[in-house]
């Protein structure tokens, strides 16, 4: 067994040490009845090449998304990612350390950690952000519950263009902790609908730009009206590549900001691990969930980087805990910071232009389709288009014709009565081919 | 050699990406658009490469010592398993991609799942937490949704042991329980008598980890689970130490109603500088009911995803992720069972143990174990009383294992012993890795009685940073990078 | 552009700390004649996913032993190699350094080097070995004018086993150098055909076991008589795995043994890079050509490697040099270090015995096809055949069916007049499915 | 810290893989099978992991910071060519497979002749060879083969000048050619006239490398050519520094004959601690009909192999290696080719020169430049007469840069200049890494000057080891591991 150094002579000579003659007597605290003498019914040890075997054939089963036209979105994207990153995650001392616990020896992750938070508070226009939470939605959650403890209020105003996944996470946690939950109605173009429902007893504004169907919204309007009702405004972002075209969260007037970083960095996975964002403004920082990286010195006076204000968290204060979050996505967040380093203000900026173009071209492409409309007035990379029929159902036809269609609304929210409404995306890795290949098969399906 | 921040190495202009810009113009969208300068600096490829590699040499990592961080399980990670992972079929593959075309990708949840379920003996497996606290969090959702259709929503308390990991009392008290603590006897034990005492009406579940953080295996566990569910409580287990019995013994035999299982300890995915990790829980057939979409089922020749409330998920407590869970971890757990085997699990389970057990025998000598009699499981527990007297303390003695090379124990965890030294070193370590750790310990154990003070209040001395000041950052928080006063500030970019 | 890290600024405030206007004012010693101005008729720079593209639509034309029944061998063969080979070998630390020649910061390479020689000093039998060669084929040709040094005499015989492409690069040498080459007639098994051939001006002898054929010879006899004739005896392995079955060269009375080491760590890349073995006895050393890596003491006492014995080397004693040779094939060697580390003795013998194995099934299958006529009577992993017709053809119309069916002897050697004869070999690779799909096949086609 | 040898870590039964056992017997090979123990330890994965990963930490690498060394070109090496390198269709592709099967490998092979005729003016290039010197190789034994063509076997002589690197004479020497120097003009170039007084009708070729060792561009390049070509001789031009001039000047323009590039250093395949290299070698027309087999051809739709001496190649010389050449390193080229392209080369060597000629205004205040006058190319040479007086010598020097972080530039060579330091900065180093190189040099120089003497003769202090006694390990080789006499030999391994 190659993972497994120990040789039958090691074995021998270590229970003698111990003082034991058989394995079984260190087991000796398993009461009688539970324990198992029997290898279970489950396969034995495969060598290394059988074990690929195996996971390949798995694998095959599968139409990996670079496989041809591709067009799926809605909260996970698919984005070329340089080769070095991987390289670097991959290192051993960032593979394979552990949480940052003793500084000294982990100034590779906590620096990584100090840079992230500072390129995550950049991104979203925010003076704080931590060293990442398990991923965007769990991210939103976890903002909502931190707007209760800043406002000590009960109740959550989350817009219809939230991406349900997000809604529905949201809404187990509160649901647990007694928290109201006043989810608006699903609709393409309608962050600001929320306006209507914010009280004096609203704890926080959820909204999304771009939202679940794509659109872009300027939501400073809502920033005023939930900051005149004493509530704070969480804005949530999918996808991570449109802060480089659009406006921060923290310039429209966001308290928090969550997002989704898979889009750098992290592939897609089948939707995890990702890396969730998470940023506030520094009066709030104290209430913040999760790991933060901070900036001392060591006993030289040389600079260096710690996990600090641990007196948030689960390990310190136990039930007192501003949530019970320990494991982050630190290797992801490695990935994040290495990718965006990569990129630069620069590369970012051109990153986004060629991916919001790629969509246009998307859009002018599909809109001469007869029978589609483009439902998304506004939009970064993807936007929702209505097909004749049912969604669901184009998107299986075309599959057909070696294109992956996109995201069928009904598929995240089968209640909205939107089957026919049909998430598209574009990204860098769409060609014009691609394009041109979706405009026709959907022409052919659709005629 | 000190490593400049990336913010201070003079890139506002670079990038180390090549793209061909997009003919038409940048936008349509007006005011949406950003014209402020967000403050991101960019650098070349080599130039990224280096600053990422340099800092990497400041890490220990498992693959260059032993990192005996009791409770944290830091095992070999096979390059197999991430070789694996970043096949186009699993890396490169869409959540939401038409169903049809991840068939693999259900299946291996599918396979997963049926080992988890055979390993632990338990009828149902919630895979999508994405953490282990995430996993104790999906437990206790179960158990409110479950109290909660059986009319019991008034049961308000979950009892925890004193000696329990912070994420349990913290994920009780996230989902708005009170947390009571359950004593705990002189040999490391949950104390039947107060557990019994304080299980009352009003309990909702208990939550016990098992081998417990003393590295102990709870004697009495079939026990405290018949008191538990006479109660009409619940019994969660935390599962971080699952590796210490896979393969010998099933929590679903011991009366266990939901357990979580940490992929990244048990089955050797990568930790990561922190993570991610993945913690599928285990249900009795009393919780299944609740578990959390989404789940596989098989329907006919294929797989398909469960993800709405609705039909058989119709008591689901919900969603607790986008998504589907970690398919990344999956894959990589997944490759980790097919090479060991039930066979070679098994072994896992027992040379962690032997090698636990081996450290406490050779360190007992200059330590002093906290439960000196009878076995531990996978990790070996000391105290601190060996020191009295020394001016050395369980921190010092940590800060002086980084100049012999190692990375230091878990320190004054759990909360129980005072001091206590918690050290794990898993089945991946040879024998001889196991002699040199106990000669290096055993040295700096005489030097420390020997009044070596200066070597260990002032260690680590050859790591790349000296002891830092924790208290400093804690104080007066600098949590992002600011350029100073006499910065240049990045100009607004040109329009592209 | 990607990869250069110097922006317009810097090059402007770099050209004036240097004291010149322009660029082009560095290439002033370039006769104005041959100064270009132009770009070349080439491509301009490309992102990184377009090359990705690009290579990825040149690699997809070809078709990777992997992708099916497959039994090329002939000197370069198909083997799983651990994942952990490969990870290791693309350490940065590894793979971006350069010759060990300042050992104070290259303690990493020279030790992997050391362990390597003693490996191959193991394997081959023999005292000592060099720290690589570029591959089997000009570690044989630098075998050879390594005999010729310490003879001083100008002649070697070659056997007709000896792979073609082995003996053309050695005549290619030999000619140049002024030796006289005796190669015996090809011949399925003949290594002591070299016999008759071994007079008084013979330098050496060298013959290959298993041979091109795959035929498995005890030399020992050939070395009997090549020492009572004063010259030296040259053992080829192109199979490294089967060091793990046979008879080292060392124990037949080899005195020197070169091999192509591809077959441990290495994998296939379409022949190159390889790494070449090669071990002689002590009292020869000063003769080898190549890298050595010696162990020595630092400063302090404590133990560590150099680079030694470099008074043979290029770079030191110029045209006196026992070789032109400075490059080596070191990652190659590491990778070959680690996977023969990750084996250890009781691994390369399982392994060897597996490839023994399923040869011998390869070989039970294919006989019971009639018309295929089985020719090595002796073999490792890898034999000849007969089929019916040329082999070539007999190759081309397997493709059809799936399945690569070896390597036709006539593409290694057209004029020797074995059109019919094919070269099989199977590995732990070769899968049982793999073996009927083949016999079914071949019984197909010659039917 | 000391790392064992994988010989003494106790491993003689240990394996680190996991075979099926063959069923059948082991083998009918009879006598023929090794029955005595082979003396290779194993060891387990995660030992191995750990063992080599730890050797790693020993090395200096260019990731981790300026590796100067003078032509050896130590720039930047993108791990997209890594990445594609090992696609299945090129690192899983056997070298005899039917060519109908490997047509992409062979376009490639195509594609980059294309790129290296083009980038050099050249009208053919063998890609075969292996290394630098193996294209050397490659290069005589097409011109001897010209002239014994030509009835001119009795041109027995090379001249190469004494700067020349060390394997161009021992190139000559090793096809049978007598070497004779060419001495070298003050300003560091070839003299003309001693080089027109031994251009005899004995002379088969010149050997000159342009940009030369000295890192100077042979000014009279062309008349070199002239005088050669009259003289009946071929110009062999090693072309080793043709990273300072790609994409600004074509050999092929120059009057070259024969040019061998070396792929790790102009296009930046990977030195992996000394190779694998690889050295395709340009031809001119007179030239190409004797080079090397294997060739691409385009044949109708697609490509094929030249393989044999006849027809088309009935001139050549022969065949240099077994199979095609160093495939894995064409991949890796032109990759690198592509994400350049003709604009991108032309900028790789104006910023080669660039850093270079800095380098060199920069540490000239301190350190005394071999050829002050005018531009260096892609490297700056200094001697050692600034050290005079000071009691440390170049090595000394060199050795003290390890304890500044960096790799010492190439020392001691050229042979011409007394105490040489030749350094080769490379285009991927930033303006920020070349002034904290420069700054910590001209402290050293300083320092040196200012007589701190023990700092340089006892360097270096802070590597893995202080200065190794390379005399004691030639005088009394140990080249291989031997058990000490109190070592268990390996038992004899019983039949599996």
């Amino acid at each position: 067994m190659r993972y497994l150094p120990l040789t039958p002579a090691d074995r021998a000579e270590m229970l003698g040490v111990i003082g034991v003659a058989t394995i079984d007597d260190l087991f000796v605290d398993v009461p009688a009845a539970a324990r198992k003498a029997d290898l279970f019914d489950l396969p034995l040890h495969a060598g290394e090449m059988e074990v690929e075997r195996a996971l390949a054939a798995l694998a095959a089963k599968n139409r990996s998304a670079g496989a041809g036209p591709f067009f799926c979105g809605a909260g996970a994207y698919k984005h070329h990612v340089p080769a070095t990153v991987d390289h670097i995650i991959q290192r051993s001392e960032f593979l394979t350390s552990y949480t940052p616990y003793q500084p000294e020896i982990a100034q590779g992750t906590l620096q990584v950690l100090f840079e992230f938070q500072t390129q995550v508070a950049a991104l979203t226009g925010l003076d704080v952000a931590n060293a990442s939470m398990y991923d965007g939605s769990t991210a939103c959650a976890e903002a909502v519950m931190m707007a209760q403890r800043v406002t000590r209020r009960k109740k959550a105003v989350l817009s219809g263009g939230l991406h349900p996944h997000y809604a529905a996470v949201t809404q187990t946690i509160a649901h647990a902790e007694g928290m109201e939950i006043s989810r608006q109605a699903v609709a393409i173009d309608a962050e600001a609908a929320v306006l209507s429902a914010i009280d004096a007893e609203t704890a926080c504004v959820v909204v999304q730009t771009p939202n679940v169907f794509g659109v872009v919204t300027d939501v400073s309007k809502i920033a005023e009206a939930a900051h005149a009702a004493g509530a704070l405004l969480i804005v949530v972002t999918t996808e991570a590549v449109s802060y480089g075209l659009l406006k921060s969260p923290g310039e429209m007037g966001a308290d928090i900001a969550v997002g989704e970083g898979q889009s750098i960095g992290v592939g897609l996975n089948y939707g995890g691990p990702y890396v969730g964002l998470f940023a506030a403004r520094e009066k709030f920082v104290r209430q913040m969930p999760g790991r933060l990286c901070g900036e001392t010195v060591d006993a030289d006076g040389a600079r260096g980087f710690v996990l600090t204000l641990s007196t948030r968290e689960q390990h310190i204060r136990r039930e007192k805990a501003t949530s019970n979050i320990c494991t982050n996505s630190g290797l992801c967040a490695l990935a994040f910071t290495i990718h965006m380093t990569l990129l630069g203000e620069r590369g970012l900026r051109e990153l986004a232009a060629l991916n919001h173009s790629r969509a246009r071209e998307l859009r002018d492409a599909l809109a001469a389709v007869p029978g589609v409309e483009i439902l998304s007035p506004r939009f970064f990379n993807e936007f929702a288009i209505r097909v004749p029929g049912k969604a669901a159902e184009v998107v299986e036809a075309l599959l057909a014709d070696g294109v992956v269609a996109g995201v069928p609304f009904s598929r995240l929210d089968p209640k909205a009565g939107m089957d026919d409404v049909l998430l598209v995306a574009a990204t860098e890795t769409t060609t014009r081919g691609d394009i041109a290949a979706f405009a026709q098969a959907l022409k052919g399906r659709t005629a | 050699q000190d490593e400049a921040l990336i913010f201070e190495m003079g890139g506002w202009d670079k990038s180390g990406v090549d793209f061909d810009l997009p003919s038409q113009d940048a936008s349509d969208l007006g005011d949406l658009v950003r014209t402020a300068p967000i403050g991101l600096p960019g650098l070349s490829e080599p130039e990224a490469m280096r600053h990422f590699v340099r800092l990497s040499q400041k890490n220990h990592a498992i693959d260059l010592a032993l990192y005996p961080l009791g409770s944290c399980t830091m095992k070999h990670n096979p390059r197999l398993n991430e070789k694996m992972a970043r096949l186009a079929g699993f890396g490169d593959l869409h959540p939401m991609s038409p169903q049809s075309t991840t068939q693999g990708a259900l299946e291996l949840m599918d396979r997963l799942a049926h080992w988890l379920k055979t390993l632990t003996g338990m009828p149902a497996v919630a895979l999508s937490p994405k953490a282990g606290a995430h996993g104790e969090l999906c437990g206790l959702l179960a158990i409110k949704a479950a109290h909660e259709a059986k009319g019991q929503a008034h049961r308000r308390t979950v009892l925890v042991p004193t000696s329990a990991h912070g994420t349990n009392p913290a994920t009780a008290a996230f989902v708005g329980y009170d947390v009571a603590e359950i004593a705990q006897t002189a040999d490391g034990r949950v104390d039947l008598a107060d557990l019994e005492a304080k299980l009352s009406p009003d309990v909702a579940a208990i939550m016990v980890t098992n081998p417990n953080t003393c590295g102990l295996f709870e004697r009495d566990i079939i026990e405290i689970a018949r008191l538990t569910h006479a109660a009409g409580a619940y019994f969660y287990c935390d599962g971080a130490n699952f590796n210490a019995i896979v393969g010998k013994v099933r929590p679903g035999d011991l009366g266990v109603d939901a357990m979580h299982i940490n992929l990244h300890k048990t089955f050797s995915t990568p930790h990561g500088g922190g993570g991610p990790g993945a913690g599928p829980v285990v249900l009795s057939e009393a919780l299944a009911p609740y578990a959390p979409t989404p789940w596989v089922v098989s329907a006919g020749e294929g797989f398909k995803l469960v993800e709405e409330a609705e039909d058989e998920a119709a008591d689901t407590f919900g969603r607790m992720v986008a998504f589907h869970g970690q398919m990344g971890m999956f894959v990589r757990a997944y490759a980790y069972m097919l090479s060991h085997g039930t066979d070679g699990l098994r072994q896992v389970a027992e040379d962690a143990v032997l090698n636990a057990n081996y450290i406490k025998a050779k360190l007992s000598p200059v330590m002093s174990p906290a439960f000196p009699d009878g076995p531990c499981m996978h990790e070996a527990l000391f105290d601190d009383s060996w020191l009295e007297g020394t001016g050395v303390t369980t921190l010092d003695f940590a800060k002086a294992m980084i100049d012999e090379g190692f990375h230091p124990m878990t320190m004054y965890f759990p909360l129980v012993v005072h001091g206590a030294m918690l050290i794990e070193p898993t089945e991946t370590e040879s024998k001889q890795e196991l002699d040199r750790f106990c000669n290096a310990l055993t040295l700096l154990a005489e030097a420390a009685k020997a009044g070596d003070v200066e070597r260990f209040t002032g260690a680590p001395y050859l790591a790349p940073l000296r002891r830092l000041d924790e208290t400093l950052a804690a104080r007066k928080p600098r949590l992002t990078w600011r350029p100073e006063p006499t910065t240049v500030a990045p100009a607004p970019m040109a329009a592209e």
